[in-house]
């Protein structure tokens, strides 16, 4: 199993989650996060104190998933978030040694 | 009736008399230190229903990253509309001059002193309370381009809206204009205000198009606790609005105020019964905005009908308005954000309409005029209504368009999608 | 003094003199336009204590899933008491009747027009500033049940409440009934709105049983800022509570307003050290419960004590408070969810109670009735109180056991999970 | 304008007749209903401006971690104002006393009875009026102080600060003190007000020394929507500030509330206007920011100049204190937090000044007094602020001199990191 | 050292902390998240405009243990956010190669 | 490829990502969370109810870095997330398998 962990622009949180759903993925966990990168921030002034934030709003999403869907997965997330501008984000992979459902304590692959 | 409808225009009249001869004024009418008392606090009340009241409405209705902006737009219209007002569209309004728009007589605030009179309250007073009512006028308006205007064209829009629309408007039906004359029936803003401001909101929403992702992408209200907060307040400041309106402390202003909370509380009732209904839940949102229509219906009845012709006209709108803003809106598509013309234009039109029949004395109101029947007062009420209509959609729409092909109305793509709080002024309205 | 009690007294006598022979009430009055101007403003001040002033003093206490639902009680229960109100309840509770409940004279509002007056206001006003008494009450017991009951079964519990409870014992105390005829003091609603609505709270939270998780989950307040806002406006609404009491602008007027800061001030910072002194840290929200506890206290005596008597009063109610908020709910084990009745029953006896001791002219009240003693003014004082805690704590219980085995009172363990907003009103109160 | 000026200074006197000859007082002069009502009202207003709108205009700006301690700053104030108001500062503001302090006759509220009167109102609407500037009045020094300062030091400091310098300060102005007497020019509080605050806020934030981070770590207000609530709060009680200092319901009140809306609106657009220019963008913290800037320096001018003087007091301020806000701040590098010098001192000063020049009758204001010259008039203005900010300076710096050695005035920088809510308060403002 | 991921439902977040604590786990980090699965979501109305929201409320847990501490762990978590129903969430657990306390600069287990 | 998670102070935030970008990592992510551990929490009391935290705010960041920019990301995080004072944080590292960037599709370290 691996966790897939995707790091989008938040109006295409819809999109990226249609996308993995037709991929076969059957679940996921969103997060609100802020991003550092080559995407630029923006300015805020209050009464002549100006404030650079260079952090932009995206959102994560992780993404357990058996082995075989990995490569689906990705593309789906890939083809879904773009919008070939800076800032799109990234798709990030690695291994998972385990994964229990928590209400049948099931385990393993049938667990996702 | 006669007597309060008189009393409405005669306002008018004697800020016309009192720059000719002003002591004339003083000596037909002394002042009342009740009637100014209350005058003065509905001036108050009528600015807090824009401030704070309707610019929370419409801010906890928006996206957050929009908070700011929808407020910050109520605000500078205030402003705006506050030294326009002084400069010469007071006197637009309501200085002698044509059945049309008044004259110059009171620009800059001409022959409006300390002692000068408007029947049994300073002149002063009566101006600014005219002035609370085209503050949020045009306020209302931003209800309907909500999130995508740009602001520069806002500002360039609502002062020349309130030259070319509000002033001749408000002239023609208290100013001693040509509905006036007519005896078309708004005691404290129908027309003036609802319908103008919807019909205006209306074409603005169409020029200006739809926002990017209306409506497929989920536009959920950020902060409905501050818009149930802002109905509250629009509530309580119509008072003023209405029962102000009477521009003095007594029977008919109480009847006003009366007939204010009774239609009120009917269409907000109405509103949330047949949501419950159709949809299987009553919401707040649904309950609030029912209450507005209400509000907005009673608005040109309230000096004229009895508390039962109030719940009839409160229904009535709760009901025209639910369909307005639920159906007709999605039906025809056009996006107006938050429904300035679904409740104010079309509430204002049920309101100015049965104005016209519950003021029968038969039916609890104030009674007819003399010689006038309810078929031909309702008939008035109807030029009123399309008059106001004609123009200020027509004049409206040449404003957008030259407005549109000198600056531009719209916000980039860009700027939407970041929202307007950061894009045009670089603040956000939440940092929690 | 014995003239400002009457003077309460007639605006209930008016309304029933005005019935049977209109012209004589003209006769006898004039209307006031100073009068009526401050009566106007005490309407709109008194609405704006719920709506909204008490739904945010609420929606800030309770867990942000259930904000939205408590201000849309709040909401509702404002728009049908006005509907219930001019369909019969202020009937019920001002016209003429027995000693126990009006009749149906102004059912309808019949009666009452533009020209009728109540002493020197206009009934209509009158009438209207009675509605926002009736709508308060209801409004104050939503915080006893808050995050738990079923909004249809908290709509037919207010609709019976009003007219099985709140009308009558309105009449009782201002409409002509026994308890006024006895020389009980409420001026401006200890028995009427505050013991009941607490003890009305009261019997609700123990029928409707703790809220799921209470007390071992946490349930913290999810927005404080709104909840002294609220408080806020309570405090400034509540000057047209007390001193809208009077139904004049008049030195009583004057005084109720200033005891009524004095004892506020008093009652907020006697919790505060009472909570600094025993936790080690003062509370905002301990500030302002207390300051509600003094409002709550002081508003049966604000027609009838000195500054010093406001003083005494708010200690007590600052202290009696806090000790049934923190110390008996926790004892007794029932969950009053915002404290209905910790604040507005025990603050309301406290204050009927201490009403009769600083009318006392020697303490620098108003003065006790010829021939009335203090003691003899405290046991009147007893025995409003106890009449009103058993007609409403029996005829609440039988309302709320009766809709329970009809309709159910509670939502389901789930709903409740969820919050109120979203299972209840499919919305949600934040968006950010 | 003489009759108004003497209008504003014979209710002290009167409340000192009073004392001596109450029976006289009331021989004078009737009560008058209107008068009375407009009062309440604005009583109600100017309270209704510290709690909730000063609170929440603070409490936006603060961090959220510190929203809840600066409200409950403003809300404690607001009730030990109150108790030692009636205690004794209401006496020696407006008791008899020598040319710098009144006496002890009116402290414990002696002499205040329902049928005292002052002027044409009831004694006790006077001074509970005059109570909610003596609340306003250190409430808005807090914005100076704002999230560092020991809530024990901040009641103390409070406490010390209206004994020994509102108190004074008011009398010498208002109370028949020497700046009455000498013509100084102050309708409603320009110097006892704001200056007064301003120089207390800047001493106190040097005192006390900057926010730990100030000015490298971000420090962005947490809640702007607030904030904009919280300045319409304000724009709207001010109606009762100034057009209730006349104390009646007249033509000079009805005047002071024009040019107060005039005032406003184009510091406002002036503020928002040069923000645009210089730093591209328009924000709504700058356009609220102007719009106090305009309240504060109309505010003594309000009984005196005209509309146009009053458009140009407002461009004069928002110019003003956008200065001192944004550049001179940085410049000197003291941490005014909220900026209550930067708004209210140089605001206060600049309309203190300026009502010297418009208060002529050839800039439409309502003339000079016999024999005095605008130069004349404009020394005697200064020499009242020259007199407010050197006694107020010279006390609040060695009130909080003392203080800070005895109990100490700042937390100390673990419990400024965690925010005052928790550290002090053991409480948060927001679980959404 | 593994990294144990448990997305729980949000009001078992108390139980589900003490349950780790007895289990020897010294700490965690918890995020609010919004999850989708099988679990149903929502519907949110304004005035007319109906959103279905098919995303959860959820608390993600982090906790990092040494290798021998994880079977406890997930018998913990499992054990205390179960509610036998649909949502009650998952457990992942994946390799850490490395954890340094900032304070001290220890690393590896002594970290924890 | 290794994913770097570190739990620090939030207002240590602005500090760390200097001296990550200093250290030569491109980008990172930031999300709002909550920890649990030896630095005490604090306590609420509301009319009466009091209510013990012990959770503190805290700032996650989550970086992906080349293996060969591992050690010198942990020292500038250890460097400048310090206080020496308890509840400073933790540095996690796992393994990453793959990184895609979603704008070009570029995979592994070119990604990050
Ligand atoms: N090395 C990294 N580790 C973790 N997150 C990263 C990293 N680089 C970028 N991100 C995340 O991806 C987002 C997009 O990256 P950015 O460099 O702005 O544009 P692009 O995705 O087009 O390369 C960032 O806002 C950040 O959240
Ligand atoms: N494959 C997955 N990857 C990441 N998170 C998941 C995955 N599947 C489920 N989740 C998380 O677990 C939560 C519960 O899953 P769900 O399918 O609703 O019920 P159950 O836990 O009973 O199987 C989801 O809300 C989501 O946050
Ligand atoms: N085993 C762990 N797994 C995940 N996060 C942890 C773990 N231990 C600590 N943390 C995180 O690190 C933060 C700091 O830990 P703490 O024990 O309070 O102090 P210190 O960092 O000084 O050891 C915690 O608030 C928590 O967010």
């Amino acid at each position: 199993m691996k966790l897939i962990i995707a790091i989008i622009k938040p109006f295409k949180l819809d999109d990226v989650r249609d996308a993995l759903r037709e991929a076969g993925v059957q679940g996921m966990t969103v997060t609100e996060v802020k991003g550092f990168g080559r995407q630029k921030g923006h300015t805020e002034l209050y009464r002549g104190a100006e404030y650079f934030v260079d952090f932009v709003p995206k959102t994560k999403i992780e993404a357990a998933v058996p082995d075989e869907l990995v490569e689906q997965a990705i593309e789906a997330i890939v083809g879904a978030a773009g919008t070939d501008s800076i800032g799109d984000g990234k798709v990030f992979v690695s291994d998972l040694s385990q994964a229990v459902r928590i209400r049948t304590s099931e385990a393993g692959v049938q667990a996702l | 009736m006669q007597n309060k409808i008189s009393k409405r225009v005669l306002a008018g009249m004697y800020a016309v008399v009192a720059l000719v001869t002003p002591g004339l004024a003083v000596a037909q009418d002394a002042l009342d230190s009740g009637d100014t008392a209350w005058m003065l606090t509905s001036t108050a009340l009528v600015l807090f229903m824009t401030i704070p009241g309707l610019s929370l409405f419409y801010a906890g209705m928006v996206r957050a990253k929009n908070a700011l902006s929808v407020m910050m737009q109520c605000f500078t219209i205030c402003c705006l509309m506050t030294i326009l007002w002084v400069l010469y569209v007071y006197s637009l309004a309501f200085a002698d001059g044509s059945a049309f728009v008044g004259g110059f007589g009171n620009a800059f605030m001409a022959n409006v002193g300390v002692d000068t009179l408007s029947g049994t309250i300073p002149e002063s007073v009566f101006s600014m309370f005219q002035l609370t009512f085209a503050i949020i006028t045009p306020a209302l308006i931003v209800g309907a381009f909500a999130e995508r205007m740009k602001f520069s064209a806002m500002l360039w829009f609502m002062g020349l809206w309130v030259s070319l629309v509000y002033g001749p408007v408000c002239h023609w039906v208290w100013g001693g204009g040509w509905l006036g004359e007519m005896g078309v029936l708004d005691f404290a803003g129908g027309t003036v205000v609802h319908i103008n401001a919807g019909v205006a909101g209306l074409v603005a929403a169409i020029v200006l198009g739809k926002r990017s992702g209306y409506p497929k992408s989920p536009m959920k209200p950020s902060n409905l606790v501050l818009t149930m907060v802002g109905a509250a307040m629009l509530w309580v400041g119509w008072f003023g609005f209405n029962a102000g309106s009477e521009l003095a402390a007594d029977g008919v202003a109480g009847m006003a105020m009366a007939v204010t909370q009774i239609a009120t509380a009917a269409a907000a009732l109405t509103w949330m019964f047949i949501e419950w209904k159709s949809h299987g839940k009553p919401s707040a949102l649904g309950l609030v905005s029912g209450a507005v229509a209400g509000l907005v219906a009673i608005t040109p009845a309230s000096g004229f009908v009895g508390p039962m012709g109030a719940l009839a006209i409160g229904i009535a709108s709760g009901l025209g308005c639910y369909l307005a803003v639920v159906k007709a809106k999605r039906a025809f598509g056009y996006d107006d954000s938050l429904d300035a013309f679904g409740v104010h234009g079309i509430g204002g039109i049920i309101g100015a309409l049965l104005t016209g029949v519950f003021v029968d004395a038969g039916l609890g109101g104030a009674g007819l005029g003399e010689g006038v029947t309810m078929a031909s007062q309702v008939s008035k009420q109807v030029v009123g209504i399309a008059a106001t209509i004609v123009y200020c959609g027509v004049v409206s729409f040449i404003i957008l368009k030259v407005l549109d092909s000198v600056i531009g109305l719209r916000v980039n793509e860009q700027d939407e999608q970041e929202g307007l709080d950061l894009a045009l002024h670089d603040e956000q309205g939440y940092n929690l």
